[in-house]
């Protein structure tokens, strides 16, 4: 399976990079894929999750094609 | 990146821009209840917000800001939150414009206007849209101090 | 009649003008942020609000209006208003015009708005400002209909 | 004394005229001012009363050289 993971505002700093494309099998959820591309970390409370342009839980599932973003509080408007 | 969602809901429409330059929100307003708005006569309320980008921020001078988004789920939930608004307050339209990109003190950085019959609606329906865009929306500040740049952690409420 | 009150309370200015001809709200918003408010780069917050005569009142078709007023009281009770709203939330600067004479639909009627630091300051007096003049400050209006006039009776709540 | 009396809005249509100069010596109260002026009525509830500009109630005092105002509720904005 294939999901692309993208990164804004500051932890894409943190990050060093703007995304990952995750081939891995054993992904079943938005924290797997954290974990996936931090090398095993928790996801951080602050750190927001969406799935496919809409929020979505840690615990949300994830499947091929997803574009799974984290990010940090919002600081618009 | 212009989104407008013509009726899709009972009664609203809502007009929503991100706008990579600057604007003059009071000739946006005029602009759009001149040329876009259908309702002349129908409509006795608007109520407006501007956000403007001041020149400092925490006890610090702020010499520019850069805003991140993100395309697509910007435009995306800014649209769930009208679309929520539009179940909640019975209005006629609304225009939402926000700034992306580079932005320099004194600049417009988000407009909410809301048209409505009553005033009670036009209020409630501009605040929520304000504030849900603020704990909501994925936009990202960066500023530019004097010394060195941060990025902004997080937006407070507005109640 | 133009009455400004410079700094009188701490911190915040208010101009309060009657019209008796037309004007355009967001052209007046425009040309006060430019040529009067002198807080470039300190506010980031503006919220307006603008009544607008429609055509329209209790299911009858309205021509046109006039409004009468009080010299001297109606303009002694929108400072006061103002006043108030100064003791209550922490703002810049505030602007407040009314029509007065005669008004066609679709023309504005009031135009109030407020330039603060903070957002919810903003939304808080605005509305704050217009519940109050809407309940306290001297106009009457009088409607001709298709046919013959009536005087409105009351103003309904805005909250 | 003398008190001037003003009438606004639909009050001013249904009393026939926009003042009337008082010069009577009893009266102490606003209350008493509508009734020089209304031929003994009591105030009607919903009449809003002002001296000099100022909102004030049905017992307010009164003095030489007021002005005092009644109208109907205010429908401004």
């Amino acid at each position: 399976m294939s999901i692309r993971v993208r990164y804004f505002g500051s932890l894409r700093e943190k990050m060093g990079r703007v995304d990952d494309i995750l081939a891995a099998e054993d992904i079943d959820t938005v924290s797997d894929v954290w974990k996936a591309v931090s090398e095993g970390e928790y996801l951080p409370d602050r750190i927001l999750c969406a799935v496919n342009m809409d929020y979505a839980d840690p615990d949300a599932p994830v499947k091929d094609g997803d574009e799974v973003a984290f990010f940090p509080p919002v600081t618009g408007g | 990146m212009r989104l407008r969602f013509s009726r899709r809901s009972p009664g609203a429409d809502v007009l929503i821009e991100l706008r990579p330059a600057g604007f003059d929100p009071y000739a946006e307003l005029q602009r759009y209840q001149t040329e876009t708005l259908g309702h002349a006569g129908k409509y006795g309320a608007t109520c407006s917000f501007v956000g403007t980008m001041r020149d400092f921020n925490e006890n610090e001078t702020v010499r520019r800001m850069f805003l991140d988004h993100y395309p697509g789920m910007t435009e995306r939930q800014l649209e769930r939150i009208a679309e929520e608004a539009k179940t909640r307050w019975r209005f006629l339209d609304a225009l939402v414009i926000h700034r992306v990109g580079e932005i320099l003190p004194d600049q417009p950085i988000v407009l909410v206007a809301v048209w409505s019959s009553h005033r009670g609606a036009a209020f409630d329906a501009c605040r929520y849209i304000m504030e849900e865009l603020k704990s909501r929306a994925p936009f990202w500040k960066k500023e530019t101090l004097a010394l060195g740049e941060r990025w902004v952690e997080k937006n407070t409420g507005g109640y």
